[in-house]
């Protein structure tokens, strides 16, 4: 199958991905939008892995797999932090910072 | 053709018997007591009815973290796991090292009080 | 086949001890530093884990020193320990270290833990290491978010203060965006040159005739945007200013040098290296970058009255000097990065030396108001201010000065003219605020402090004590300052804290010293610009 | 250690002096401060004594010694260093500079003891002398350049040293904007040097010169001229002269250190050390000569009708520097700088015995409410004479020997320097004339009160601080005159500096006689081994003319002020009334300010004030505050604008960004 196709799907994925984290709300929703834009990158790889017969795209989408578990976990951390302190679970609503 | 999917229909073969097997087995031997949570849908020790801004609780979210996290790590075992010939002894090391590292993690975990469920 | 696999378990792959012992110093003492941190007593866990942290930098820096003036490529290729990761490793490891002097008495390493503050510390640290060395986008971005993971919640660690949480959501959510991108960038140069290894994609761009790919060129568009982020160039830089503020200011000072010496150190390897062969493509793009982000940081600090985010704007405009550096890739211009990267180390360090003394001193917050009439009760505190604002603003007599001179030269050799006069005119626009906060020192008389510290020891308009309910301070008076960043459980603001004064002292100083002897700094900056082999 | 070490410990002491006494100004008791200062220069003094016993023992061919300390941004592109630069002239102007301020140093623990300003004085004085040593020990452009610059804010700290009083601040502010204009014009002189030799170092420099410059190369002449402009900035010369006078605000000893014997013969020194280029370009030369010779002349014609003490021995000065620029201009290097030794020594001498004489008239300086101190004070007296005697050029005292040499050699150039020479000898009679017209004046004649209680045993103190300029009452919080001051009648250390210094006014002149000795010829030789114009003595009779010219011209104008003003006591006022307009003319000091005023602020102000009425209210509030200020604050508020706090709005301005470079990028495929 052309590599094209792989491409799209993960061109696809990214977006909706990138546009999740644009329009939602809750910051959990936002990671998974989050870890959809990383997934996307894996996709991409592991499709150019199979398109030059190497494994280093394998390898590199593998280590992405932690990196995103680890992001998400430390963003749940966040977010329980933030519920701990009765804060809106919110993003709109954090924005004390600004200026 | 057939013949390399064969594998596979071996494989889906014992799932579905030992599947069977395991539910008849339980409705067989098991204990049986009417309650009304065991008619939800989702039998698993939460109300399925959720009220409105009901939260989980902070435990909860906190061992689903920590899951995730010993759970991808296993991960980096894959690639020493294909290359495991070549590198020998020093994929022994290697995975002993890594072994260690994810202990000294769950120590840490377990020391502060993480996995107590309050 | 054979003979090689038992080749391979005879003697299994070679490790180079050597090169790695920075980075494995940087781990082994996190590794160490998080277990010293459950240790029963709290004055153990305070002074033991900031100790052994600072043993571990000093290792660290041993380690590096040790290693000057190699030139070798460590883990099948995925590091590279030159002169250029080891200069930045340099500044990276002084950076942690005041960092952990910095942090000694703060408020948050106490309320998030002493071990597990020091290790992320630390942690960040080996992250940032690895990014200056890596020799492969794989190890690329595995330093990236190494770096980067550790400082999301290091930003956070003020539990007790919503600001601080909400900038490490803020910098998590926008981080993560800008790591994607990243990552959807490198798998495309991946797979447009079919390597992950620098020198592999550097030859097939060369060989390949790949300089019009558009795969390539979207690929490095997104290298492009995902390392401008991390760095704080404009229009990426938004987090910049939000997270600066919100994070406890030692990390603050951390994330400023730091993060921004790693980023440039690895624009200059990817770019210098890797992508050197397609620089026509990519130049343009980021000399334009470097002046909207010298544009936008110097007309956003304006207006700031927080010394944070003035210097938070102000980093968006130095990373805008140091671009110019990488634009030209030419040796001239790695030489200028790597110096002004040191001098940034030295400026910033006194700068957020004093907002962190006076933090605690006064209550006000970084507020600029904080610093008012300086001169006359704290010369010891206003002159490394001083000396930080002048030398920031590039003024004669002052490392900033060489350093600008450096990146102006290096960009007017390199066919970039225009972008040293951008440096230059920005320079001076900078001067505006720069010297707002001289003037705030040296001519204002300083607050009245003297009413509320007998009566109580947080302001009368932070709405109470903190100690009664510490859970109010934040969601009931979010306009209040951050009542005071005393350790915790210490009622009183903070006296004297010589560590932070003398780290003040000491970065002034060297300021100026630079300024006048650049000489060490210039040897230390050519060795880096000349590790970089594909360049003239 | 060598030559060129000790040359380093000279710059070191007076430096090490700044910072003690800068840092420790608050805290240091009684007169330590001064005595602190007074050693740092006595101990740059002994180092430049060993200096030149060290330069003396090398090879005469081999006295030109570089020394770098470091290198500072040689990588730029240009051989910035810090260096020194140790050769017969350099160390003849650290001894005079040093060994002057030494002196002085020593007069002012004294004279400003009753000033509370007593620490931050010689901590500017230590400075100031700092400054002047790196100027004259430059090694290279750079480093000239670095002490051109600190000399001028030195000289700012110390006429604004009473920082109270109006008229000192504002004289401040003149000095320095006039010596800015300097600095500008030695900076960009040093570039169009610099653009052909592409060096900064002066012996570089010099060698390059004859290769890449041809004679009265047009960038050369305009780089020297230049540099002609920094020179007579610094050096008070037409019509960049006009700060000198009203320096005078500054305490006297200030007077007596920089604006007599020091600082403003940075010029001469300036020319001197470059003479390589000057000589190449004669035209530039040419330009010094006259300027040097108008001023000589126009000064001392000034200098006859001023009556404040102090401004008078200023155009003096000014004249002096005059006969020095026009000498080293033609060539008479080593007379320029013999005239600027012994001038230093009378010219501080003269400033001293003006600053003891103020003090006995409690702070009042005008020469109308003067006379008689003769019996009051003796050593003043005396100091003043002698001073006065040698700046009037009567043999045996130094003056006399270092004018006729600047003179003879202006003559033996020949053609159109006959003119500059005759000028030269009317200057002298003039410097003659208003020399004595002080002495007379304020020692002779009937003794005012302050005398003739002096005399008694009462030093005058004046009532309330005033202001001498103006003689307003003023808020003086910070210094002299205080209720408390010394002369030199009564103070040992004012009395020693002084009588040194009158010592050296009578007998440096002895160093350089004609036909007898010629130790400062030989001794300057090194420096000047490449010069044409070095030693081309030849006419025996104009230097026997010069000298019997001079010595009668010098008597001719004692024994003038001597019937005007003292055997006939009326006739001052009876030229005056017919004189009225050069009289008028002469008050007004030749109406240069109001010539300045004219033909430079006045045409500002008028253009300012168009600016400000019409261009302003249509072009800049319009066009560029709305533009300028305007997009600078609009802007600032964009950015903070943009800054909303919205996380989501974040990471859309990260996406639209991505789009936008990837864009550019795919746009290139």
């Amino acid at each position: 199958m052309n590599i094209g196709w792989y491409l799209a799907v993960s061109a696809l994925v990214f977006c909706i991905g990138a546009a999740g984290v644009l329009t939602r709300r809750n910051p959990v929703v936002i990671l998974l939008c989050l870890e959809l834009m990383l997934n996307a990158g894996n996709l991409a790889l592991i499709g150019f892995a199979r398109m030059w017969g190497n494994s280093q795209g394998q390898v590199f989408a593998m280590i992405v797999m932690v990196v995103a578990a680890c992001e998400v976990t430390i963003g749940l951390g966040l977010i329980v932090a933030i519920y701990r302190r009765r804060l809106p679970i919110d993003v709109d609503e954090l924005r004390e910072l600004q200026g | 053709m057939l013949r390399s999917y064969l594998p596979a229909l071996v494989f889906l073969l014992l799932g579905g018997v030992v599947g069977l097997a395991f539910a008849l087995l339980n409705h067989r031997l098991g204990p049986h007591r009417r309650v009304a949570h065991k008619q939800d849908p989702y039998e698993c020790g939460l109300p399925s009815e959720v009220r409105r801004g009901f939260r989980f609780g902070i435990s909860f979210y906190l061992v689903a973290m920590l899951f995730i996290l010993f759970d991808i790590e296993v991960i980096f075992l894959y690639p020493v796991a294909v290359r495991v010939r070549a590198f020998g002894a020093f994929a022994l090391y290697e995975t002993i090292v890594f072994i260690v590292l994810l202990a000294v993690a769950f120590v840490y975990v377990w020391r502060r009080g993480a996995l107590e469920w309050r | 086949m054979s003979v090689a696999l038992a080749a391979a378990r005879l003697h299994g792959p070679h490790i180079d001890w050597g090169g790695l012992s920075p980075i494995l110093a940087l781990l082994g003492g996190a590794v160490v530093v998080l277990l010293v941190g459950l240790a029963p007593r709290r004055e153990v866990r305070r002074l033991v884990a900031s100790g052994l942290a600072l043993v571990a930098f000093a290792a660290a820096l041993g380690c590096t020193i040790w290693q000057w003036d190699a030139s070798k490529s460590i883990v099948s290729g995925a590091l590279r320990v030159d002169d250029l990761a080891l200069a930045v490793n340099l500044i990276l490891v002084s950076a942690g270290a005041a960092t952990v002097l910095l942090s000694w008495r703060a408020r948050a390493s106490g309320e998030a833990g002493h071990g597990e503050f020091y290790a992320l510390v630390l942690t960040s640290t080996a992250g940032m290491s690895v990014l200056v060395a890596a020799q492969n986008t794989v190890s690329l971005f595995l330093g990236i978010e190494l770096l980067s993971i550790p400082l999301y919640v290091l930003c956070a660690t003020e539990l007790h203060r919503s600001p601080s949480l909400e900038s490490g959501l803020k910098y998590l959510v926008i981080g993560s965006v800008g790591s994607a991108t990243l990552l959807y960038g490198l798998a495309m140069i991946y797979g447009a040159t079919g390597s992950t290894d620098f020198d592999a994609i550097a030859s097939a761009i060369a060989s390949g005739g790949l300089a019009s790919d558009p795969l390539l060129l979207t690929g490095i568009a997104l290298v492009v945007v995902g390392l401008a982020f991390k760095s704080s160039v404009a229009p990426f830089h938004q987090w910049t200013p939000d997270v600066y503020e919100g994070a406890p200011t030692p990390i603050t000072t951390f994330m400023a040098v730091a993060t921004k010496a790693a980023a440039l150190g690895i624009f200059l390897r990817f770019f210098d290296v890797a992508l050197v062969s397609a620089q026509v493509s990519w130049a343009p793009a980021l000399a334009a970058l470097a002046t909207i982000s010298i544009v936008v940081g110097n007309v956003g600090a304006l207006g700031q009255s927080s010394l944070k985010r003035l210097l938070a704007y102000s980093a968006v405009a130095q990373a805008g000097y140091l671009l110019a550096g990488v634009v030209v890739s030419t040796r001239a211009g790695a030489r200028a990065t790597v110096f002004y990267l040191a001098v940034y180390l030295l400026m910033n360090l006194a700068a957020f030396a004093v907002v962190v003394a006076r933090e605690r001193e006064t209550g006000l917050g970084d507020d600029i108001a904080a610093v008012e009439g300086l001169g006359a009760s704290r010369p010891w505190l206003a002159w490394p201010m001083t000396i930080a604002m002048l030398s920031l603003a590039g003024i004669p007599a002052t490392a900033g000065f060489v350093g600008k001179l450096f990146l102006i030269q290096a960009s007017a050799d390199g066919g970039y003219t225009w972008l040293g006069v951008v440096i230059v005119v920005g320079s001076m626009v900078s001067l505006a605020y720069y010297l707002r906060v001289v003037a705030a020192m040296w001519m204002r008389p300083g607050p009245s402090l003297g009413a509320t510290e007998a009566a109580s020891p947080y302001p009368a308009i932070a709405g109470g004590s903190p100690e009664a309910d510490p859970d109010a301070i934040g969601t009931s008076t979010p306009a209040a300052p951050p009542a005071g960043d005393g350790g915790p459980g210490a009622g009183a603001r903070e006296g004297f804290q010589p560590e932070v004064v003398g780290l003040a002292l000491a970065a002034g100083a060297a300021t100026v010293f630079f300024g006048i002897v650049p000489s060490p700094l210039v040897d230390l900056a050519r060795a880096a610009g000349n590790s970089l082999l594909g360049l003239f | 250690m060598t030559a060129t070490t000790f040359g380093w410990l000279v710059l070191l002491f007076p430096l090490a002096g700044t910072v003690v006494l800068g840092l420790g100004w608050r805290s240091l008791p009684g007169r330590s401060a001064g005595w602190i200062g007074t050693a740092a220069i006595a101990a740059s003094f002994a180092c430049a004594v060993v200096c030149l016993a060290a330069l003396q023992s090398h090879h005469p061919g081999a006295r030109q010694l570089t020394s770098t300390l470091w290198d500072y941004a040689v990588t730029v592109g240009v051989d910035a260093r810090l260096s020194i630069l140790v050769d017969p002239l350099a160390v003849m102007m650290i001894l005079v500079v040093s060994g002057i301020s030494a002196l002085i140093h020593l007069y002012s623990v004294s004279y400003l003891w009753s000033d509370r300003g007593y620490a931050r004085f010689f901590s500017y004085l230590n400075f100031f002398v700092f400054s002047m040593l790196l100027l004259v020990l430059a090694g290279n452009f750079l480093v000239l350049i670095i002490g051109w610059a600190f000399v001028g804010a030195a000289s700012y700290l110390l006429i604004s040293f009473w920082y109270r009083r109006t008229t000192a601040t504002r004289a401040g502010i003149k000095a320095f904007v006039i010596n800015v204009v300097g600095d500008v014009g030695l900076v960009l002189g040093t570039y169009f040097i610099l653009k052909h030799t592409g060096t900064l170092d002066f012996v570089k420099t010099f060698n390059a010169v004859p290769h890449v410059f041809a004679r009265d190369d047009g960038d050369l002449v305009a780089g020297c001229v230049l540099l002609l402009v920094g020179a007579f900035a610094k050096s008070a010369q037409i019509p960049l002269h006009t700060w000198l006078p009203d320096a005078m605000e500054g305490p006297t000893p200030v007077s007596a250190l920089i604006h007599a014997a020091t600082m403003v013969t940075a010029g001469v020194y300036l020319i001197a050390r470059l003479h390589p280029l000057f000589e190449r370009a004669p035209a530039a030369a040419d330009v010094g000569a006259v300027i040097g010779c108008l001023t000589l002349v126009v000064a001392a014609t000034i200098a006859l009708a001023q009556t404040d003490v102090k401004r008078v021995i200023a155009y003096s000065t000014m004249s002096q520097i005059g006969y020095m620029i026009m000498g080293v201009s033609v060539g008479a290097y080593a007379a320029g700088l013999f005239h600027l030794m012994t001038h230093a020594f009378f010219k501080a001498l003269l400033f001293m015995a003006a600053g003891s004489l103020i003090g006995a008239m409690a702070g009042e300086q005008s020469l109308n409410r003067m006379g008689g101190f003769r019996r009051a004070m003796p050593f003043t007296y005396a100091a003043f004479v002698v001073g006065g005697l040698a700046l009037s050029g009567v043999p045996p005292f130094s003056g006399f020997f270092s004018k006729d040499e600047i003179l003879l050699v202006t003559g033996e150039r020949g053609g159109w320097h006959w003119i500059l020479y005759v000028a030269g000898y009317a200057g002298a009679l003039l410097t003659a004339v208003y020399t004595f017209r002080l002495i007379f004046r304020a020692f002779h004649g009937e003794p005012v009160k302050e005398a003739t209680e002096l005399e008694h045993g009462h030093l005058a103190h004046a009532d309330h601080p005033f202001n001498p300029a103006t003689g307003e009452e003023e808020d003086t919080d910070v210094g002299f005159p205080g209720p408390e001051h010394h002369i030199a009648e009564r103070d040992p250390p004012m009395r020693l500096a002084m009588g040194v210094l009158a010592v050296g006014a009578l007998v440096a002149g002895l160093v350089q006689i004609p036909k007898v000795d010629f130790v400062i010829d030989h001794f300057l030789h090194p420096s000047f081994a490449d010069s044409a114009l070095y030693e081309v003595r030849t006419k025996n009779g104009l230097l026997a003319v010069g000298l019997i010219v001079g010595t009668a011209l010098g008597l001719a104008g004692v024994a003038i002020a001597y019937r005007i003003w003292v055997t006939r006591p009326g006739t001052a006022a009876a030229i005056q009334a017919r004189l009225t307009f050069v009289h008028r003319l002469l008050v007004n000091k030749w109406y240069f300010d109001e010539l300045l005023d004219l033909l430079f602020v006045r045409p500002g102000a008028w253009m300012g004030r168009f600016a400000q009425q019409t261009f302003e209210r249509v072009v800049v509030n319009e066009a560029l505050v709305g533009g300028t200020t305007g997009l600078v604050r609009a802007g600032s508020a964009a950015v903070r604008a943009a800054q909303s706090g919205f996380v989501r709005y974040y990471a859309g301005v990260l996406v639209i960004g991505i789009a936008a470079v990837s864009l550019y990028f795919l746009l290139q495929s």
